[in-house]
C-alpha cells in the first residue's frame, strides 16, 4: 500500500480514540495500575497514559496469550470426543484475566486496537508473524495478528535501556505500526502504512474527518538517530564464539528469573500441556522461557543447557544470530524491558554493546 | 462466557451419566464432600457406623490414606478446585497416632495452611479438621451430618478455588 | 562511604589472597548510579569492585543455590542482615555447609525502593526504604565472620510505623473482600516464577510446579492457575522465609508477595513460637512437632 | 493400556438391599480402561473368588475392584485369590460400598449414585498402581541386650533359652544391675540376692549368651535384621580366662580403704583392684586405674601381681573394639537416682545422717557394709528413730520432675517395715504426700507397715532438718491434722525419684530410638507396641523406658525377648512393600524428610560422579525401618518422595474423578 499522512490535533484523537471505543472496539492502551503502567483496555482516552516512555510488561499477550487453549477433549469409554477451539471460538472456554489481555477466543474475537505503543513494541509483531508462518501457519497467532490494530507514538527520549536504533528499529520507525503518530503541529501528525490503518481512519465519516491528509513532505522526517555500537558486531561475536567463557562468567548473576523472556515483546516460546479431570480436559499453551533449566530438560536427565550462561547464551543467539540468520532481522527491537526489569540488573544494551567491542578487538 | 463453558459441562455430564441423578445433577442441590482420612483411626471409625447401621448425609466420599501425616493440604487445594464444597481431614487422636507422630507433623501444618487459606480469602469453614478414633462411630456421624450441614448452609463460594 | 567500602575491599582481598576463600560475591556498581548488582570476584586484584550503599537491594545468598555457583567451593559472600539470615536457613537445611562459607555481614541502614531509585530517588528515608527495613531487627547480621559496619547514621523513624500494614487492614476485612483482593492480585500473575527464581530458599531441585505426574499446580496462567501457584509458594515458605522481599522486588506486574509472606511470619511466629533463619542449629518449625501445639481447630 | 475388571458384591441383600448393585457395574463398565464389570452375590465366597480370579485369567486383567465391605474385611482375602492368579496383590482395590454406602444410607438412589463415585475413585487409583513387592529383609538371628539389670538379664536368658544367641552387654564390671543392691524386695521381702544370683550365674553359664561387662556400646549402624555393632570392651587389666576370682590380688592392694564402695553406695570403701561385691558376675576382678598405685606412679607398685597366682594380671592390656552383627537389640539400659542434694533443707551431704534410700538398703543388707545391722553412719550407733521422706524430687515440676517414681512409697514402706524387725522398739515416721499401692499385694503390704510394725505416717513435707545435739530434727507439717510437727531422729531417709541412667540419651541417639523430655525411651505405641521403640528391630525392657518395680521390669524383658523370638522365627523380615521411595534426580536434600520421619528411615547418601567426587546427598529410604507413613511425602516440597500403593498419582486421580 502506499504511505498516507495526516494531521491531526490533539483535541481530534482524543474522539477518534473514544469514537473507536463507541465503536465496540476494543481498545488497549497503556494505563495506570498499581503505580506503574500497564496496556489495558479503556473506555475513555483519558484512561491512556501516554507520558511515559513504555509500560511495564509489552502487549505480546494479545498476539500470544499467557494461556491459549488450543481445544478441548472428552473421553467415554473408548472414544474421545474434540472440540477444536479455533473452530469453535464461540463454545470454546473464553479466559479473561480482567487484565484485558489473555482473550483467547480465536476467529470470533473481534478486533483489537491498540494506542499509543511504541514503535519498539509495534515492530514485534512483524517479527514474531514470521516465526509463527515460516514452516507450520499458526492460525491461532495469524487469527490474533490480522484483528491487532496498532497505533503507535514516536518516541522523543530514549532511556538508557532503550537500543531500538541499535537493533535497527528507531524511536521513529513505523515498522510494525499501522498508524505511527509523531507529536507535532496542532496535536500529531500520522504516517499510515497499512489497509488495517486506513480502515480505522475510515471506520466511520466522523473519524475520517478528523484526519487532514498531508503529503510526505509535510509529514516531520526522521532525526538523524545514531547507533552507539554496530549489531552486526554483536552478532559477528557469537557466530564464532559459542563456547566463550564470557557467557559463563557474566551470567553467574542471572538468577534464570525469566522475566527478560516474558516481558519481552518478542519472545515467543510456549508450553503444550493438557489440563483437566479424569474424563475431560483441554490442551493448552503457556507461556515459557529459556532462562528455566527445565526448558532443555531431557527425560534422560540430560540437560544440554546446563548452566545459566547456557542458557542466556541461548537468548542472545536466538535473538542476534539465529533468527537473523533466517529472516535476516533481529528477534528484539531494543525496548529494554529486560534490562529495566532485571532483579539483578542484567543490561541487554551493555552486553550487546560489549560484545559488539570484543568482535572489533577480537576478544574472546 | 465463563458460564457457557458450565452448561455444555452439564450437558456432557448429563449425557455420560445417563439419567443418573447422582454426582452430575444432583450437584445443584447436593454438595460435594471429600474426606481424607487415616487407615487406623478414622476409617476404622466410619466402619464402626457402617457395621453399627448408623445413618449419614450421603455427601461424603472418602479417601483413605495411611495417616493424617500423609494428608498433605495440597490435597485439599485440588479438592476444591475439582468441585468439593468441603474438605475433612480426620485422623487419630493425639497420642494415638498409629505411627507416632503423623497426626502432630499434620496438624502443625494444618494450622498455617489454614489460616494461608483464610487469608486467600477462602472460607475455612469449608475445611474440618477432626480425631476420630476407631471406636467412635458416632462421632464420625455428628461431624459427617453437622459438616454436611454446615456446608449446605454456606453460601455458593466464589473464592479462588471454587472456579474451574 | 569510603571506609566502610575500603574494610570490604580489603576483607575480600585478604579472603581471596589467602585462599581461604575461591570466590566473593558481593555489590559493585549497575547500569546506572542508582543501581547496585552483583559481582563475582575471583581474583583479588578485582576486590576494588566491591562496594555498598542503599542500593543494594538483591539478596545475594540467593546465588548460594546455583550449581555454577556451589562449584567455587568456599564461598565469601557479603551480606546485610535480612539476608544472612537466608544463608543461616540455607545451613539449616542442609544447602551449605558453614565450613564453605565465610560471611561478610554489611550494617546496613535500609536499602531505597528499587522503583523509587529507578526514577531517581537518593536518600534512605523512612519514606523510601522498604518495609522490611522499618522493622528490621537486623541492621547488624546475626552470624557473620567479619563485620563491616556502616558508615552512615540510622534513619529517624517517626510517628506509629506500621510495616505491611495492609496486612492488618486485609485481616479485619470479610473473608469474600480478601477474596476479591487476592483474586486481583493473581489474576495480574504471569507466573514467569521470578518470585521463586530471586528467593534465596526456593532451592529445589524441581520445583513442584514443574512435576507433572500429578500436575500439582496447574500450568494455565489463568486466576486458577496463578492463585494455586501464589498459594503453594505461600505454603512452602511459610516458617522459612525470612522476609528479605526478594520475590515481591522481582515480580514484574507488582503482586505484594510480601504482604504473604509476612502475614505467614506472623502466624506462625503466634502460634508456634518460631522465627526463620535466626539459628543455624534450631529445628525447622514444620520439621517438628510439640504435642501441645495449637488444636484449636479440630474437633 | 489398563484392562480393569470391576465386580460389585452383593453381600446378599447387605449392599443389594440399598444399592442397585445392577447399576453400579453398567456404569463401572462405562468407565475407560474397564474390560468387564459383573454383579455376584457374595464376592467373598469361594465361588465368588473362583469368579475373580476367571476374570483375572480369562480377561487378562491389570488391575481390579471390588465394590463390596471395608478392605479391613477382606482386602487380604481378594489378593491371596488374585496372588493365584499372577496378579500383583496390591493391583486389587476395594470399593467400600458396604461400611459406607448401604448400611449407613436409604435412599437409594443416592446411595447408588455414591457408590458409582466410590468404584471410579478406586478404578482411578487402580489405573494408576505400580508393582509393589513386600520387602524382605535378611535376618540375622543373634541380639544384642544392652544392659544387664534385671531387665537385661531376663531379656538375654529367655531369648537365649529360646535357641538363639545373645550378646549382653554391660557398662560396669558385674551384671546386676541396682537389684542386686537391694535387701529384700516388696511386697513378699524375699532376699534380692537370693532371687538375683542365679540368674547372674545362669546368664555366665548359659551357652547362648556371651557377657561383655565393663563394656559399652561404641557404635550401631544398620537396620533391623543387620545391625552392625561396636562394643567398646574397657581394659580390666586382667586376663579374664586365667582369672579364678581367688581374691589374692584384691587382699594385697595397698589401696584399700582408699576409694569409696560405688556398690555400697558411698558406704564403704573398695581397693583398686577390685570385685564390686562378693557375688559378682563374672567374679573377675577389674583395676581402677585412675586410683591404682602402678598407673599413678609409674609402674612401681605390683603387688597385685605379685600376689595372682595364675599371674593373670596385665598392666598393659588396651580398651578393645569388638564388632558383632545383630538383628535386634534390647535397649535397658536402666536408672539413676536423682541428686539426692535437690533439696538443700534437707541437708543431705551435709548431715552424715541424712542418707538415700538405696544407701539404707544397703545397711539393711546383709552383705552391706553393716552386714545388715542398721547403724547410722556417723557414729555407728544403730538408730531408734528414722524419719523417711517420700517424693524427693518427684512429683515436683519446680525442682525436681512431674512424674511420680512409681516404686518409692513401696520401698519406703518396705524399709520401715524392716527397720521395725531389725530394731526392736524402734519408730519410724513416713512423710508422704499419697500413698501409691496398686499392684497385687502392695496395698496390704503398706497397711502392715503401718499396723503390725507400728510407723507413723504423716502426710505432708518437711520444710527443715537441722541437727540438734547429735539428733536430726525434722520439721514438717501434717496436713491431715493441720498441725506442724517437730521430730529428733536418728536418722533421714529420702525417697529420691528415679531417672533415666546417665548416658541413656547418647545410647538412644546411637540406635535412632526416640525418648521423651525426661529422657526416657518412648514406645512405638504407647499402649499397643509396649515393647517396641519407634526404630524397627530395636526393642525396650526396665526402667529405661520410665518408672516401674522388678515384676514389671522382668516382665518387659520377657516381653521383648518374645518379640525378638517372634521376630526370629521367620527366615526373613517380611514387610508391606507399602512404603516411601525417593527420587533421587530432584531430591536437593533438605532432609524435611528426616526430621519428620518417626522411625529413622531415613538417612543421607552421597551421589558421586564417575571419578568419585559427591555430587549432592539425597535422602534414602531404609526399605528394612520405612513403616509406610507417608509423612516424608508430605513433608517433600519438591515432591521427590512418594508412598507406594498412595501415590500422589492416585490421589489426585481419586479427586480427579469425584470433579463436578
Amino acid at each position: 500500500m502506499e504511505e498516507k499522512y495526516y494531521e491531526i490535533s490533539s483535541d481530534n484523537i482524543e474522539k477518534f480514540i473514544n469514537n473507536l471505543v463507541e465503536q465496540n472496539n476494543e481498545v488497549i492502551a497503556p494505563k495506570d495500575k498499581d503505580s506503574d503502567t500497564f496496556y489495558d483496555k479503556i473506555t475513555n482516552f483519558k484512561d491512556a497514559d501516554l507520558n511515559i516512555l513504555l509500560p511495564k510488561l509489552s502487549f505480546k499477550e494479545y498476539l500470544l496469550p499467557k494461556t491459549e487453549t488450543l481445544f478441548e477433549y472428552s473421553i467415554s469409554g473408548s472414544s474421545i470426543n474434540i472440540l477444536d477451539s479455533l473452530e469453535n471460538a464461540g463454545a470454546a472456554r473464553i479466559i479473561n484475566n480482567g487484565s484485558g489481555g489473555s482473550d483467547n477466543s480465536g476467529k470470533k474475537g473481534g478486533k483489537k486496537i491498540i494506542f499509543g505503543s511504541r514503535p519498539c513494541d509495534a515492530g514485534a509483531g512483524p517479527i514474531m508473524e514470521k516465526v509463527f508462518n515460516w514452516d507450520y501457519k499458526d492460525e491461532f497467532f495469524n487469527e490474533k495478528f490480522k484483528n491487532l490494530y496498532i497505533i503507535s507514538i514516536a518516541c522523543v527520549q530514549p532511556d538508557n535501556y532503550c537500543f531500538c536504533t541499535e537493533a535497527q528499529l528507531s524511536p521513529e520507525s513505523s515498522y510494525g505500526s499501522d498508524i505511527l503518530l509523531k507529536k507535532g503541529g496542532s496535536g500529531y501528525y500520522a504516517k499510515v502504512t497499512t489497509e488495517k490503518g486506513l480502515e480505522l481512519i475510515n471506520s466511520s465519516s466522523e473519524n475520517s474527518s478528523l484526519f487532514k491528509e498531508i503529503s510526505k513532505e509535510a509529514f516531520p522526517a526522521d532525526k538523524d538517530w545514531k547507533a552507539a555500537f554496530d549489531i552486526k558486531k554483536t552478532q559477528g561475536f557469537l557466530d564464532k564464539n559459542f563456547t566463550s567463557n564470557y557467557f559463563q562468567e557474566k551470567f553467574l548473576s542471572c538468577i534464570g528469573c525469566g522475566i527478560c523472556t516474558y516481558t519481552c515483546p518478542t519472545c515467543h516460546c510456549f508450553d503444550i500441556q493438557d489440563e483437566g479431570t479424569n474424563e475431560k480436559g483441554r490442551r493448552i499453551r503457556n507461556w515459557d522461557s529459556c532462562q528455566f533449566g527445565i526448558f532443555t530438560l531431557h527425560t534422560s536427565g540430560h540437560n544440554p543447557r546446563v548452566t545459566q550462561g547456557d542458557r542466556y547464551r541461548q537468548r542472545l543467539m536466538h535473538k542476534f544470530k539465529i533468527y537473523n540468520e533466517k529472516f535476516n532481522k533481529y528477534l528484539c527491537v531494543g525496548c529494554g524491558r529486560c534490562s529495566r526489569n532485571c532483579p539483578e540488573d542484567i543490561d541487554l544494551k551493555e552486553i550487546t554493546s560489549e560484545l559488539s567491542l570484543m568482535e572489533n578487538s577480537g576478544e574472546v | 462466557m465463563e458460564n457457557n463453558r458450565v452448561e455444555e459441562d452439564d450437558k456432557n455430564a448429563q449425557n455420560d451419566k445417563g439419567n443418573l441423578s447422582g454426582s452430575g445433577s444432583a450437584k445443584e442441590k447436593e454438595p460435594r464432600i471429600i474426606a481424607f482420612v487415616c487407615n487406623w483411626c478414622t476409617y476404622n471409625g466410619a466402619d464402626l457406623a457402617g457395621t453399627s447401621r448408623m445413618k449419614y448425609a450421603e455427601n461424603v466420599r472418602v479417601i483413605k490414606l495411611p495417616c493424617t501425616g500423609r494428608i498433605d493440604p495440597l490435597f485439599v487445594v485440588e479438592a476444591f478446585k475439582k468441585g468439593a464444597k468441603g474438605v475433612l481431614v480426620s485422623g487419630c487422636h493425639p497420642g494415638d497416632c498409629h505411627y507416632t507422630s503423623g497426626n502432630y507433623h499434620s496438624r502443625r501444618k494444618y494450622t498455617a495452611f489454614r489460616d494461608l487459606l483464610s487469608y486467600f480469602g477462602v472460607d475455612t469453614n469449608r475445611v474440618e479438621f477432626s480425631w476420630i478414633s476407631a471406636s467412635e462411630g458416632n462421632k464420625w456421624v455428628s461431624v459427617i451430618n453437622d459438616f454436611t450441614n454446615k456446608i449446605k448452609s454456606l453460601p455458593d463460594s466464589s473464592d479462588i478455588f471454587s472456579k474451574q | 562511604m569510603e571506609k566502610m567500602n575500603d574494610k570490604l575491599q580489603n576483607t575480600a582481598k585478604e579472603l581471596l589472597e589467602s585462599k581461604e576463600v575461591n570466590l566473593i560475591i558481593g555489590f559493585a556498581k549497575g547500569s546506572n548510579p542508582l543501581r547496585m548488582r552483583s559481582v563475582f570476584i575471583t581474583d583479588p586484584k578485582d576486590a576494588y569492585k566491591i562496594s555498598f550503599n542503599a542500593h543494594c537491594v538483591q539478596d545475594l545468598a540467593v546465588f548460594l543455590k546455583k550449581p555454577e555457583v556451589k562449584k567455587f567451593g568456599k564461598i565469601g559472600i557479603v551480606v546485610k542482615g535480612c539476608d544472612e539470615k537466608a544463608v543461616n536457613t540455607l545451613i539449616q537445611e542442609y544447602q551449605l555447609s558453614r565450613d564453605n562459607i565465610k560471611i561478610i555481614g554489611v550494617e546496613c541502614r535500609g536499602a531505597i525502593k528499587q522503583n523509587l531509585a529507578d526514577r531517581g530517588e537518593d536518600s534512605v528515608k523512612q519514606s523510601t526504604v522498604y518495609d522490611k527495613c522499618l522493622a528490621c531487627e537486623v541492621h547488624t547480621p546475626l552470624l557473620y565472620d567479619y563485620l563491616v559496619e556502616s558508615d552512615e547514621p540510622a534513619f529517624e523513624i517517626t510517628g506509629d510505623v506500621k510495616p505491611y500494614a495492609k496486612i492488618e487492614e486485609l485481616d479485619a476485612m470479610s473473608v469474600e473482600d480478601r477474596n476479591m483482593f487476592w483474586q486481583k492480585e493473581f489474576e495480574k500473575c504471569i507466573k514467569c516464577y521470578a518470585c521463586r527464581q530471586a528467593c534465596p530458599l526456593c532451592y529445589c531441585t524441581r520445583c513442584i510446579v514443574e512435576k507433572n505426574t500429578p500436575q500439582w499446580i496447574e500450568t494455565n496462567i489463568e486466576e486458577t492457575g496463578n492463585a494455586q501457584w501464589n498459594m503453594i509458594r505461600a505454603y512452602h515458605l511459610s516458617g522459612r522465609c525470612i522476609g528479605c522481599g526478594e520475590c515481591e522486588r522481582a515480580c514484574p506486574v507488582n503482586i505484594p508477595l510480601m504482604l504473604v509472606n509476612e502475614k505467614m511470619a506472623r502466624d506462625v511466629f503466634e502460634k508456634f513460637g518460631y522465627k526463620s533463619g535466626l539459628d543455624i542449629n534450631a529445628k525447622p518449625v514444620f520439621g517438628t512437632f510439640d504435642a501441645n501445639d495449637f488444636n484449636e481447630f479440630i474437633k | 493400556m489398563a484392562r480393569i475388571g470391576v465386580f460389585v458384591c452383593w453381600c446378599g441383600s447387605n449392599i443389594a438391599g440399598t444399592v442397585d448393585v445392577k447399576r453400579v457395574a453398567e456404569e463401572a463398565a462405562k468407565i475407560p480402561g474397564v474390560v468387564e464389570a459383573v454383579d455376584y452375590k457374595y464376592m467373598c465366597s469361594d465361588p465368588g473368588q473362583n469368579t475373580l480370579r476367571k476374570m483375572i485369567k480369562d480377561k487378562n486383567l491389570t488391575g481390579v475392584v471390588l465394590a463390596a465391605c471395608s478392605p479391613h474385611m477382606h482386602e487380604n482375602t481378594f489378593r491371596k485369590a488374585a496372588v493365584k492368579e499372577g496378579l500383583n496383590p496390591y493391583f486389587i482395590e476395594i470399593a467400600n460400598i458396604r461400611e459406607q454406602v448401604s448400611w449407613v444410607h436409604e435412599d437409594k438412589e443416592k446411595a447408588t449414585a455414591k457408590a458409582i463415585d466410590l468404584l471410579k475413585m478406586m478404578v482411578e487409583k487402580v489405573k494408576r498402581n505400580k508393582p509393589i513387592e513386600d520387602v524382605r529383609v535378611p535376618l540375622t538371628k543373634k541380639a544384642l541386650v544392652v544392659g544387664g539389670g534385671i531387665s537385661g538379664i531376663q531379656a538375654a536368658l529367655d531369648i537365649a533359652n529360646g535357641g538363639v544367641e545373645v550378646i549382653l552387654v554391660e557398662k560396669e564390671p558385674s551384671i546386676g544391675g541396682k537389684m542386686i543392691q537391694l535387701d529384700e524386695t516388696f511386697p513378699t521381702l524375699d532376699c534380692s540376692s537370693c532371687i538375683m544370683t542365679p540368674k547372674m550365674v545362669e546368664v555366665y553359664q548359659h551357652p547362648n549368651i556371651k557377657l561383655y561387662t565393663y563394656s559399652e556400646l561404641e557404635d550401631v549402624s544398620g537396620y533391623i535384621g543387620n545391625f552392625n555393632v561396636k562394643i567398646k570392651k574397657k581394659a580390666r587389666s586382667i586376663v579374664e580366662k586365667d582369672c579364678t576370682g581367688c581374691g589374692d590380688c584384691w587382699n594385697a592392694c595397698p589401696m584399700h580403704k582408699n576409694v569409696k564402695s560405688e556398690f555400697n553406695v558411698n558406704l564403704s570403701e573398695r581397693t583398686a583392684i577390685y570385685v564390686p561385691f562378693p557375688q559378682a558376675v563374672p567374679l573377675i576382678p577389674v583395676i581402677d586405674r585412675s586410683v591404682c598405685l602402678h598407673y599413678k606412679k609409674g609402674g612401681k607398685c605390683q603387688k597385685c601381681y605379685d600376689a595372682c597366682g595364675p599371674k593373670c594380671i596385665d598392666f598393659d592390656l588396651q580398651d578393645e573394639i569388638i564388632e558383632e552383627k545383630v538383628g535386634a537389640i534390647v535397649a535397658a539400659t536402666g536408672y539413676d537416682l536423682m541428686e539426692n542434694s535437690l533439696y538443700g533443707e534437707y541437708g543431705y551431704g551435709q548431715f552424715k545422717d541424712v542418707i538415700s534410700g538405696l544407701q539404707f538398703e544397703r545397711l539393711l543388707s546383709a552383705s552391706g557394709p553393716t552386714e545388715g545391722v542398721v547403724k547410722r553412719p556417723s557414729d555407728g550407733k544403730t538408730p531408734e528413730t528414722i524419719v523417711f521422706i517420700q517424693c524427693v524430687g518427684s512429683r515436683d515440676p519446680e525442682k525436681g520432675v512431674p512424674y511420680c517414681s512409681k516404686v518409692c512409697c513401696m520401698y519406703t514402706a518396705k524399709h520401715a517395715k524392716l527397720f521395725a524387725h531389725k530394731v526392736h522398739g524402734s519408730q519410724s515416721y513416713v512423710f508422704y504426700i499419697d500413698i501409691r499401692a496398686t499392684s497385687k499385694g502392695y496395698e496390704e503390704f503398706v497397711r502392715s507397715t503401718m499396723e503390725n510394725d507400728g510407723a507413723i505416717y504423716l502426710r505432708g513435707r518437711v520444710s527443715k532438718i537441722y541437727e540438734d545435739n547429735g539428733k536430726l530434727i525434722v520439721k514438717g507439717a501434717d496436713t491431715l491434722s493441720g498441725n506442724q510437727v517437730e521430730i529428733a531422729a536418728d536418722m533421714v531417709v529420702l525417697a529420691t525419684g528415679v531417672i533415666p541412667k546417665k548416658g541413656s540419651d547418647k545410647i538412644a541417639q546411637m540406635l535412632g530410638i526416640s525418648y521423651d523430655k525426661y529422657g526416657f525411651y518412648t514406645e512405638s505405641h504407647p499402649k499397643l507396641r509396649p515393647a517396641e521403640s519407634s526404630t524397627a528391630g530395636i526393642y525396650l525392657a526396665g526402667m529405661a523406658q520410665g518408672p516401674r518395680d522388678i515384676p514389671e521390669s522382668v516382665v518387659s524383658g520377657s516381653a521383648a525377648a518374645s518379640k525378638i523370638l517372634g521376630l526370629f522365627s521367620k527366615s526373613e523380615y517380611e514387610v508391606e512393600g507399602t512404603i516411601a521411595s525417593v527420587n533421587k534426580t530432584t531430591c536437593v536434600g533438605c532432609f524435611y524428610c528426616k526430621r519428620v520421619c518417626a522411625y529413622s528411615a531415613i538417612s543421607k547418601e552421597e551421589v558421586k560422579d564417575r571419578n568419585g567426587n559427591v555430587l549432592k546427598v539425597v535422602a534414602n529410604v531404609n526399605s528394612g525401618l520405612c513403616a509406610g507413613c507417608g509423612a516424608c511425602v508430605n513433608a517433600c516440597f519438591s515432591k521427590s518422595i512418594d508412598l507406594k500403593g498412595y501415590l500422589d498419582e492416585q490421589i489426585f486421580a481419586e479427586i480427579k474423578s469425584l470433579a463436578v
